[in-house]
């Protein structure tokens, strides 16, 4: 099988991270929906490594694990931030920035 | 040489910086050195004057360049023609006499001083652009005067300044910057380089059509805002009527030239392909803006809206005169432009003394002053009179040259500006006859002073020169005749091209 | 001298400045520095005039330089001169008349505080007018030209205090603004077809134009004619005029302005040569106006304006001379020459009586003034029977010539001109007559207010030579034809037609009318008693009264669809122009305010908006890429 | 070429567990899933030939990263519930659609490219990962130490509360207690009468009153407590007996 | 297996070398200097000495390049007067927001928050506060920032990119959480900014993995051969590209990209926004440009109506929206996303001469933006009894500010003018030029556009102009401000103005120095 259908397989995955962004109001699982986006683009990356049989792929894929998680810390340091401050993970809750 | 120019620009702008930097005991006599910075530069304008050699009006004369950004091609260049020579005269003969003319106003000696620097400010602005012969520089000076006239609208005048002030900006800067595209698109069809902005360097450039059009167009847009011409003209009565009377005689009477000045200087000599192609258009709004400002004027109150509606109508007359293209009307405009700044200079400043007499502008508040104020009417009428272009008034000679020198070109044109001259009778002489005529007042009404020394030395110079050039016109009409004659061979060059 | 003439212009300008310029001081004294400077132009004129008697008759044109006026490359103006017969006539008439005017004002205007003003601005006219005769160029004359229209503004509205003295003044200058447009446009079409402005040139140059253009231009020419003659259509303002002091109305509005149209015709008589359409234009003009003038005045029962509206019918009479071309020409300047004595005798007359009846201008008030009155009466009755074409008074000389004149010609044309001219000297028989009875005779209708009595010297004698004049003028210069001589210079010498009637016919015709018209305006005005309060009339004399609707079709055809176009467009200036403005701020704002709820504070839907933007650009971006 | 079998087993075990991002309401069991889809990647990793890679993405996803955030959700409040009902007009519809449109997209893009597959296969192995890693990307494996010491400075700023009090001896502790009235020992306990169930009934002080606070304050609220004035008055009064309660 | 130690040319990385270096040291700091007091100053000299040492390092680098610059590590850096350009520009913005920074108010208070973990109106906050603490980890996340802008501008490698991406992106994220006061605003800005961030980051990097799928290589000059060469895979690099694109434009703040500005710009302590709003900007620019000139280029014609769709909603967008704005940094906010149109304006039909127009757009937009932001921490709120509060952001509390405080009135009036592109200030320089990259390749209408929405634009501007200078202080309000006095911060403003004149009436050194900028190091690496 073609190695391609990762590809696909990442493309869905991004998708569906994505959607969990846009759809979702608890900020942990929308952050969750951006590290699966993260992870997709990691597919892609290895199954593309694999098309061309070279490495540099699975190297940016390792990049990208060490910068998620990183921006992982970063993110739920500030979701405890705001939980601590507003008792709550809802991203409906602060609000008072618009128009 | 001596850099005469750049000295008559740097000086107005130093001494607002020495207003500025006045402390505050000193600044009970910021009047005295705003006079007497623009009195020297008065005396510098004569200088110019005398020193221009008239045989030779039609190419710069007191050129200077000195590079500025040489990046983008621009560079401090200054020199003269005979209209730009005319223009700076104006400028430096009225804003002395605004600062008298306003004498009066203000009681607080920092409010004072600002108002003042401000004035010398716009001084050196209006100079530095009827001097630039670098079309960056022009614009940049255009663009950037706005600055001081806004703050000269917006802080010192009546109830709603604040709203004319920021319409005025939003005009003028809509404007300029629709002619800013053009200057750039401009850059681009010239020769480029270290002075690629040198008027001498973008005439007579080989365009497509379509380009001189278009940027033509932008940088008319924007003068003819300057300008006021129906139907971009609102900004200004509503400014005429906020402005200080000063302010705005300052505004009309130069500043506004500027709109006509760079029609003639950069639209036409620049494009004249397409001025040629626009002008049945120009000369129809032209028209439009005769009769139309001259019919708003008739239908004013406010003495100060109604002057500002009979320039939208005098400038009218100045835009038909530039594209008519003909020898003897663009000549005329270009007189004209000169005597309107007189004319509507003296206007502005008397109604200012009126205003300043009676605290209103609205004429149904006034009558019969006539009997009280004899010399105040008199003088009022010969303005009055200037402003309908009575012969023997400089006025007179320029609007008649416009007229009879634009009739080959454009017939029906100049036969429906020519009921322009009938409203004009009309506008002024009912302004005079509510005024001054009727019954005389009575009571707190019947104690208004007479013209005082001051105010006289503000409008009998100007009516003095109006009368001078009304009989001896070729003082001014040498000047202009040959950049009116290069322009119109350059229009018909052409129209035979064509 | 002749080189000289300027000083013709210069002397009453400076006088006119000083006065205005010295202020207060000169309060005293500064009237008798007017009427020296009306006299000096005259001592130059009539110097200049016996020079010019000296001189051949084809050297009498002459040229003065004054000095390089508009260097234009196109347009070169010089500011020049031309004293010729014509301008000298004028000169003659305007300074003579005028000073005599000035002479009389002295007294006539000694109680009013503004005395020094007004004889300023009476100095500033001749001035004006003589600036308007003399000049060499369309242009130059032009100056002359709203220059006494200026003057004639200032002095009508002398007494502006009384807002409609005021209103009378703006209407004379509006009007007249209306017939300069003509002759603007007349300049404009002769710089476009000529290229030039003055006199010279553009003679020069008539013979190559077409007739259309000159047509053209001869019919600018005659609105301009019209403005200032106030001829029909543009004659409104005169009757207001008469608001004006009387010795204005001698003067400006009767003896000298009014007639600068009939100058302007006869001026330019080589353009007209080459447009009969235009010429025949100028004839039925005044052909019509003489008899609307003679209608109104039958009906006025105001003196000055039952004089004023003589005057109309009398200018209308040279218009119809210079309407007929080189035959009526030099009539239409004599008929001038002579109304001009005794229309501003009459003039002066009417302001004796308001003298001595306390400013009553209302002839049903008067009656029975000859007692009283004498001098004014005997002077009166001289230019009476001049206008009236009795011979050998002036006006018969004039007048019965343009009558005869009128008379020439083909077709139609001599029956209609003629027509007109003859019954008009019916008309003005009946209309003067009964002014004149009206006055001097019948029963006094005066009220125990006024006490009539004559006027002192200083009015009375200038009253006495214009009466003189009257009487002999026209004996003196129609003899041998001395004047029709004198003016051929200019006028060109007429192929002397054959009128349609014998010359002994119209004459004949002319008297019965004239006396017929005398006769019944003696049976009603003279002999039997005049109603204090006008009586109800049919329409016709309404009509009359009113200068035939013409303020009404003025007020309901321009005035009033112009207040409401004002009216509109202030409004539209505000909402349509500047609300077009004001709009476009306010949908920007609008949008933003609609734009704005897009930032609803959801991470959610920003991240929504990020997403549609990224799949539009992906389709558009890979599907317009392959 | 990789094993068509392993692909889909792949694809059901990643997928499937991805939409509870989507559905689930509980953010834990959301986590969970996650963990099972880094599970499912870790898989792939070593289907493309890139062990190294799989066994370091189990190692940070699946033991770090996912754990952080079982962590931090214990710490928010594992039952905080989240309302799937949409609260902004047309977001859950027009969401669905914008992402199911790029899903569907990048999925047409890649359907419609042809890319050849190498017959090499990369060496995913530790050493040519390490070998790579510090040859060519050496300069971004440094400052890739930069985003970690950012992260640990970012999570010790918002999160690390230093200790804003001093901290206190025992004797202190002790003073503060007694100061503010508090048992000088520790709290009694309940249960002074051992009968059946001594821990409704309060202890008694030494003067014998009973000491309220020293009952749980559960059983308070529940209304169970015994005044133990019964009791006391069983045991002065002998002749009453339990049972004739 | 055998392995060679990679050669670095690190000569060229000095600047990069000293900020990241500084970085580490004052992490360091934070460990060992205990007061609070002393560690701050530390920390200010040290970020200070190591900005103004980098620039001058950077200088020095400019005056040294050998030939047009220097590839590093096979493609992955590249070190060229344009990317020194932006070095320099970037480490200035530091400086200025590290004196920001470094502000406090006359009362002593810093703009960040004493505890960054306590809860807003906690006991712990304000005991944090009494005890004087100070979150001086600021500091070492700023140079962390700068450094990761910095190696923005140099990166020409997709995945160096994404890493320099998150470099600079995580210190920011936190630094917008640390707000002083409003600090519900604060966070819910920092949350807001951080999850659409990474989201944005999510999308570059998959965009960066087609890239890579198609063209075999990440490198930007291997892209760039991929796509000339590309058979079949023309589907898979245009979305790519787009979607690199995106990511990019994110940061930029262009529509419909724009979402967080307004948020983080509001939420976040007043300096960060100056430091954020200045240097992310011009390094987003930076990066955007080199990967459009360096990698996709060849794709400049499927590309050209993306930026010019995304100018015209930008100009618009910001326009319209900041005309109805009554808070002062939201305004500017959205005035910066109009901005951010303004910047595309320059991308379309990829002119050369964008290359040196850009930099010098970014350094007039840039000081005007910082000394705007400084001049708003000088105007704050006074409570009835007199404390001295926030930042008074209000636009009506503004009214009459010229007459308490000309000189800072009259500088705001100054950048204020200068993002509305008044002649003799920067910004007008900084338009001319933008306009005319953008009309050299052709692209006049949407010029057009562009100067009907700065005409728009001015409305606002003056809007607070006039409130500042032609309304009176509204009665009863006379002491509900108060003139804060912070050197430091004043010290930013007088520098920023007086760059803003100096490169608004002399531009031309800048000019030409950004001319010689205006060439990219091309086709190197693999």
């Amino acid at each position: 099988m073609d190695p391609i259908n990762f590809v696909i397989l990442a493309s869905i995955l991004f998708a569906i991270g994505a959607a969990a962004v846009l759809l979702r109001r608890n900020a942990i699982i929308a952050f969750m929906g951006v590290e699966l986006m993260l992870n997709a683009a990691n597919l892609a990356l290895v199954a593309f490594s694999r098309m061309h049989g070279e490495i540099d792929g699975q190297i940016m894929a390792f990049f990208v694990l060490t910068v998620a998680a990183a921006e992982v810390v970063v993110g739920l340091g500030i979701i405890i931030a705001v939980f601590r401050a507003r008792q709550t993970i809802s991203l409906d809750e602060p609000a008072e920035l618009k128009g | 040489m001596f850099p005469i120019l750049t000295v008559m620009v740097a000086l107005p702008a130093l001494g607002a910086v020495l207003l500025w930097a006045l402390p505050g005991g000193a600044r009970a006599r910021a009047r005295e050195v705003a006079l007497a910075v623009t009195a020297i530069e008065l005396v510098l304008a004569v200088v110019l004057f005398a020193q221009f050699d008239m045989s030779a009006a039609g190419s710069f004369q007191f050129s200077e360049t000195y590079a500025w950004i040489p990046q983008i091609g621009t560079s401090w260049a200054l020199g003269v023609n005979g209209i730009g020579l005319l223009m700076i005269v104006l400028s430096a003969l009225l804003t002395p006499l605004a600062i008298l003319a306003g004498w009066w106003e203000d009681k607080d000696d920092s409010r004072r001083t600002h108002y003042l620097a401000l004035i010398l400010l716009s001084e050196a602005f209006m100079i530095g652009i009827f001097a630039a012969r670098d079309v960056f520089l022009f614009y940049v000076l255009f663009e950037a005067m706005l600055i001081p006239l806004y703050f000269l609208i917006g802080s010192f005048g009546g109830a709603q300044r604040r709203y004319a002030a920021v319409k005025f900006l939003l005009y003028s800067l809509a404007g300029g910057l629709i002619m800013l595209v053009g200057v750039v698109a401009l850059y681009f069809q010239g020769p480029g380089g270290d002075q690629a902005f040198l008027t001498d360097n973008l005439t007579g450039l080989d365009m497509s059509t379509t380009a001189e059009r278009l940027i033509f167009l932008a940088f008319f847009l924007a003068f003819a805002i300057k300008a006021p011409m129906v139907p971009v003209h609102t900004w200004l009565p509503t400014v005429a009527e906020n402005a200080r009377p000063g302010t705005t005689a300052l505004l009309v009477a130069v500043l506004d030239k500027i709109g006509t000045f760079g029609m003639l200087t950069l639209c036409v000599a620049l494009f004249p392909e397409a001025a040629h192609w626009a002008a049945p258009v120009i000369i129809l709004f032209a028209v439009i803006s005769v009769i139309y400002g001259a019919l708003l004027a008739i239908g004013q109150k406010d003495m100060l809206r109604l002057v500002a509606f009979t320039s939208v109508s005098h400038f009218g007359i100045m835009v038909l005169g530039i594209f008519a293209f003909t020898q003897t009307s663009v000549e005329g405009a270009a007189f004209y432009m000169f005597n309107h700044g007189l004319s509507t200079g003296a206007l502005f400043f008397v109604v200012g003394f009126l205003i300043h007499r009676y605290g209103t502008a609205d004429v149904t508040q006034y009558g019969g002053l006539q009997r009280v104020v004899p010399v105040l009417a008199g003088t009022f009428l010969v303005i009055g009179l200037s402003a309908l272009a009575l012969p023997g008034l400089s006025p007179f000679v320029s609007e008649i040259m416009v007229l009879v020198g634009a009739f080959s070109a454009a017939k029906v044109a100049v036969i429906v500006s020519a009921v322009g001259v009938v409203l004009a009778a009309l506008y002024v002489l009912l302004t005079y006859q509510k005024v001054f005529t009727g019954p005389a007042p009575t009571g707190k009404r019947a104690k208004v002073r007479e013209l005082t020394r001051r105010e006289r030395i503000v409008l009998w110079p100007l009516i003095a020169l109006m009368l001078l050039l009304g009989f001896l016109p070729g003082i001014a009409i040498d000047a202009v005749r040959e950049p009116a004659h290069d322009i119109v061979a350059t229009v018909s060059s052409q129209e035979a091209g064509a | 001298m002749l080189d000289l003439t300027w000083l013709l212009i210069a002397v009453p300008l400076a006088s006119a400045a000083f006065l205005l310029l010295a202020g207060k001081r000169a309060d005293r004294w500064g009237h008798w520095v007017g009427v020296g400077a009306s006299s000096a132009a005259f001592v130059v004129g009539l110097v200049a005039l016996i020079q010019m008697l000296g001189l051949d008759s084809e050297d009498r044109a002459h040229a003065v330089h004054l000095f390089t006026w508009i260097p234009g490359g196109e347009l070169n103006l010089d500011a020049g001169l031309l004293v010729d017969p014509l301008s000298m006539t004028f000169v003659m008439l305007v300074t003579f008349v005028g000073t005599l005017i000035h002479v009389y004002s002295v007294a006539y205007m000694e109680h009013d505080a503004s005395r020094r003003r007004f004889f300023a601005y009476l100095n500033l006219f001749v001035a004006a007018m003589l600036l308007l005769v003399l000049a060499d160029s369309y242009l130059l004359l032009f100056v002359g030209w709203e220059g006494v229209g200026l003057a004639s503004y200032l002095l009508i509205g002398f007494w502006n205090h009384k807002p409609e003295y005021a209103t009378a003044a703006n209407k004379a200058f509006v009007v007249n603004r209306i017939g300069d447009i003509g002759l603007i446009l007349a300049m404009g079409l002769m710089f476009t077809y000529f290229g030039a402005l003055d006199f010279g040139s553009v003679f020069a140059a008539v013979p190559q134009a077409s007739t259309a253009q000159l047509t053209a231009i001869g019919l600018m020419l005659l609105v301009a004619a019209c403005g200032k003659s106030a001829q029909f259509p543009l004659q409104s303002w005169l009757g207001d005029a008469m608001a004006g002091p009387t010795p204005v109305s001698a003067l400006i509005h009767a003896a000298t302005m009014v007639t600068a149209g009939v100058y302007l015709i006869v001026r330019s008589a080589p353009i007209f040569e080459g447009a009969p359409a235009a010429q025949t234009t100028v004839a039925a003009i005044g052909a019509f106006t003489l008899i609307l003038g003679a209608l109104i005045g039958m009906a006025k029962d105001d003196i000055k304006k039952a004089l004023a509206a003589s005057t109309m019918s009398q200018i209308g009479y040279m218009m119809l001379a210079a309407g007929l071309g080189p035959v009526g020409y030099a009539f239409a300047i004599f008929h001038l020459v002579t109304h001009g004595f005794f229309k501003a005798g009459m003039f002066l007359g009417a302001g004796s009586v308001m003298h001595g009846m306390n400013d009553q201008v209302d002839m049903r008030r008067f009656g029975a003034l000859r007692t009283a009155m004498v001098t004014t009466w005997v002077t009166f009755g001289l230019g009476w029977l001049a206008i009236l074409g009795v011979p050998p008074f002036s006006g018969f000389w004039s007048k019965d010539k343009i009558i005869e004149a009128a008379f020439i010609g083909d077709d139609v044309q001599p029956w209609i001109l003629g027509g007109a001219a003859l019954i008009g000297a019916g008309l003005t028989a009946f209309y003067m007559s009964r002014l004149f009875f009206m006055t001097f005779h019948g029963k006094a209708r005066w009220t125990d207010e006024q006490h009539p009595h004559e006027s002192p010297a200083l009015m009375t004698v200038p009253m006495i030579i214009l009466a003189v004049g009257s009487a002999f003028l026209g004996l003196i210069l129609a003899t041998g034809d001395r004047f029709v001589t004198w003016l051929e210079p200019v006028t060109g010498h007429a192929e002397h037609g054959e009128p349609v009637l014998p010359a002994a016919v119209i004459m004949v015709a002319t008297l019965l009318l004239v006396a017929l018209g005398a006769w019944i305006a003696w049976r009603k005005y003279g002999a039997a008693d005049v109603p204090e309060t006008a009586p109800a009339a049919s329409l016709a004399t309404i009509a009359a009264r009113n200068d035939m609707f013409q303020d009404s079709v003025n007020r309901g055809v321009f005035e009033r669809p112009g207040t409401h176009l004002t009216r509109t467009l202030v409004y539209a200036d505000a909402a349509l122009v500047d609300g077009a403005v004001d709009a476009t701020a306010h949908a920007f704002a609008r949008t933003g305010e609609v734009t704005r709820k897009t930032q609803n504070g959801q991470v959610r839907s920003y991240a929504l908006t990020m997403v549609v933007g990224l799949v539009i650009v992906i389709l558009v971006v890979v599907q317009g890429g392959l | 070429m990789v094993n068509t079998v392993m692909f889909w087993i792949i694809a059901a075990l990643t997928v499937i567990p991805a939409l509870s991002l989507l559905f689930a309401r509980k953010a834990v069991h959301v986590a969970m899933s996650v963990v099972l889809v880094m599970v499912g990647l870790a898989a792939a990793y070593v289907t493309l030939s890139a062990p190294f890679l799989g066994m370091v993405q189990i190692v940070v996803y699946t033991g770090a990263v996912m754990m952080l955030f079982l962590f931090v959700l214990m710490l928010v409040g594992v039952d905080q519930r989240e309302d799937l009902k949409e609260t902004i007009k047309g977001q859950r519809w027009i969401g669905l659609l914008a992402a199911a449109g790029l899903g569907a997209f990048l999925v047409s893009i890649i359907g419609r490219v042809t890319l050849p597959t190498a017959d090499t296969m990369p060496s995913g192995d530790p050493e040519a990962v390490a070998i790579a890693l510090f040859d060519r990307y050496v300069l971004v494996i440094e400052v890739l130490g930069f985003v970690l010491i950012t992260a640990a400075v970012g999570a010790l700023v918002l999160t690390h509360t230093p200790r804003l009090r001093p901290r206190k001896t025992q004797l202190e502790v002790q003073r503060d207690r007694v100061r503010v009235g508090a048992d000088p020992v520790n709290k009694p306990m309940p249960g002074v009468y051992a009968r059946h169930n001594a821990l409704d009934v309060p202890a008694l002080d030494p003067e014998g009153k009973p000491i309220e606070h020293s009952v749980s304050r559960v059983l308070e609220i529940r209304h169970q407590t015994q005044e133990g004035a019964e009791f006391r008055a069983a045991l002065e009064d002998p002749s009453r007996k339990e049972g004739d309660r | 297996m055998s392995f060679t130690t990679p050669e670095i040319a690190w000569a060229p990385l000095t600047p990069l070398l000293i900020v990241l270096g500084a970085s580490a040291v004052a992490i360091l700091v934070e460990s060992f200097v205990r007061s609070p007091e002393t560690r701050r100053r530390t920390q200010l000299v040290l970020s200070l000495v190591a900005l103004v040492g980098a620039a001058g390092a950077a200088v020095v680098q400019w005056a040294t390049l050998d030939g047009a610059g220097t590839v590093v590590l096979d493609g992955m850096l590249t070190v060229d007067r344009q990317s020194l350009a932006w070095q320099v520009l970037i480490l200035v913005f530091g400086t200025l927001g590290t004196l920001l920074f470094a502000s406090r108010t006359r009362a002593g208070e810093e703009a960040f928050t004493p505890l960054g973990a306590s809860a807003p109106g906690s006991s712990d906050e304000t005991l944090a506060r009494r005890k004087g603490l100070q979150v001086t980890e600021v500091f070492p996340l700023a140079l962390v920032a700068v450094g990761g802008m910095m190696l923005f501008t140099s990166v020409t490698d997709l995945i160096f990119l994404f890493v320099a991406l998150e470099v600079f992106s995580l210190p920011l994220y936190v630094l917008v959480a640390l707000a002083r006061r409003r600090r519900f605003l604060s966070h819910e800005g920092a949350l807001k900014y951080f999850l659409l961030g990474a989201f944005s980051s999510a999308i570059l990097l998959f965009g960066a993995a087609f890239l890579y799928g198609a063209t075999g290589s990440t490198s930007y000059a291997g892209v760039a051969a991929g796509i000339s060469s590309s058979t079949g895979t023309d589907a898979l690099i245009l979305a790519g590209a787009v979607m690199v694109v995106v990511g990019l434009l994110f940061k930029i703040g262009a529509v419909p990209f724009h979402s967080w500005t307004p948020d983080a710009y509001q939420g976040a302590p007043t300096p960060v926004t100056a430091f954020m709003g200045a240097a992310t900007k011009a390094a987003a620019t930076a990066a955007l440009l080199r990967v459009m000139y360096a990698a996709l280029y060849g794709l400049n014609w499927e590309l050209s109506w993306l930026f010019w769709v995304v100018a015209i909603a930008s100009m618009l967008l910001g326009t319209v929206v900041a005309l109805v704005q009554t808070e002062l940094k939201r305004m500017l906010a959205y005035s910066s996303i109009a901005h951010a149109g303004f910047i595309l304006v320059a991308f379309a039909g990829l002119p050369d001469t964008a290359l040196s127009a850009l930099p010098f757009y970014l350094a007039s937009y840039g000081l005007a933006t910082m000394g705007a932001f400084a001049v708003i921490t000088q105007v704050r709120e006074r409570s009835d009894e007199g404390t001295v509060l926030g930042e008074a952001t209000r636009l009506g509390q503004w009214a009459g500010l010229g007459k308490r405080s000309p000189w800072l009135a009259g500088a705001m009036a100054l950048f204020l003018l200068s993002f509305a592109g008044i002649p003799l200030t920067a910004g007008f320089v900084g338009k001319f030029v933008a306009f005319s990259a953008a009309i050299s390749s052709g692209a006049w209408p949407l010029v057009l556009v562009a100067v009907i929405a700065s005409a728009a634009a001015a409305f606002f501007y003056v809007r607070l102009i006039v409130l500042m200078f032609l309304t009176d202080v509204p009665e009863g309000q006379e002491d509900a401000i108060e003139i804060d006095y912070s050197p430091l911060a004043r010290t930013v403003v007088a520098v920023t103005a007086v760059l803003v004149l100096l490169l608004g009436i002399v531009p031309g050194p800048v000019l030409s120095a950004f001319e010689n900028a205006g060439v990219l190091l091309l086709g190197a690496g693999g």
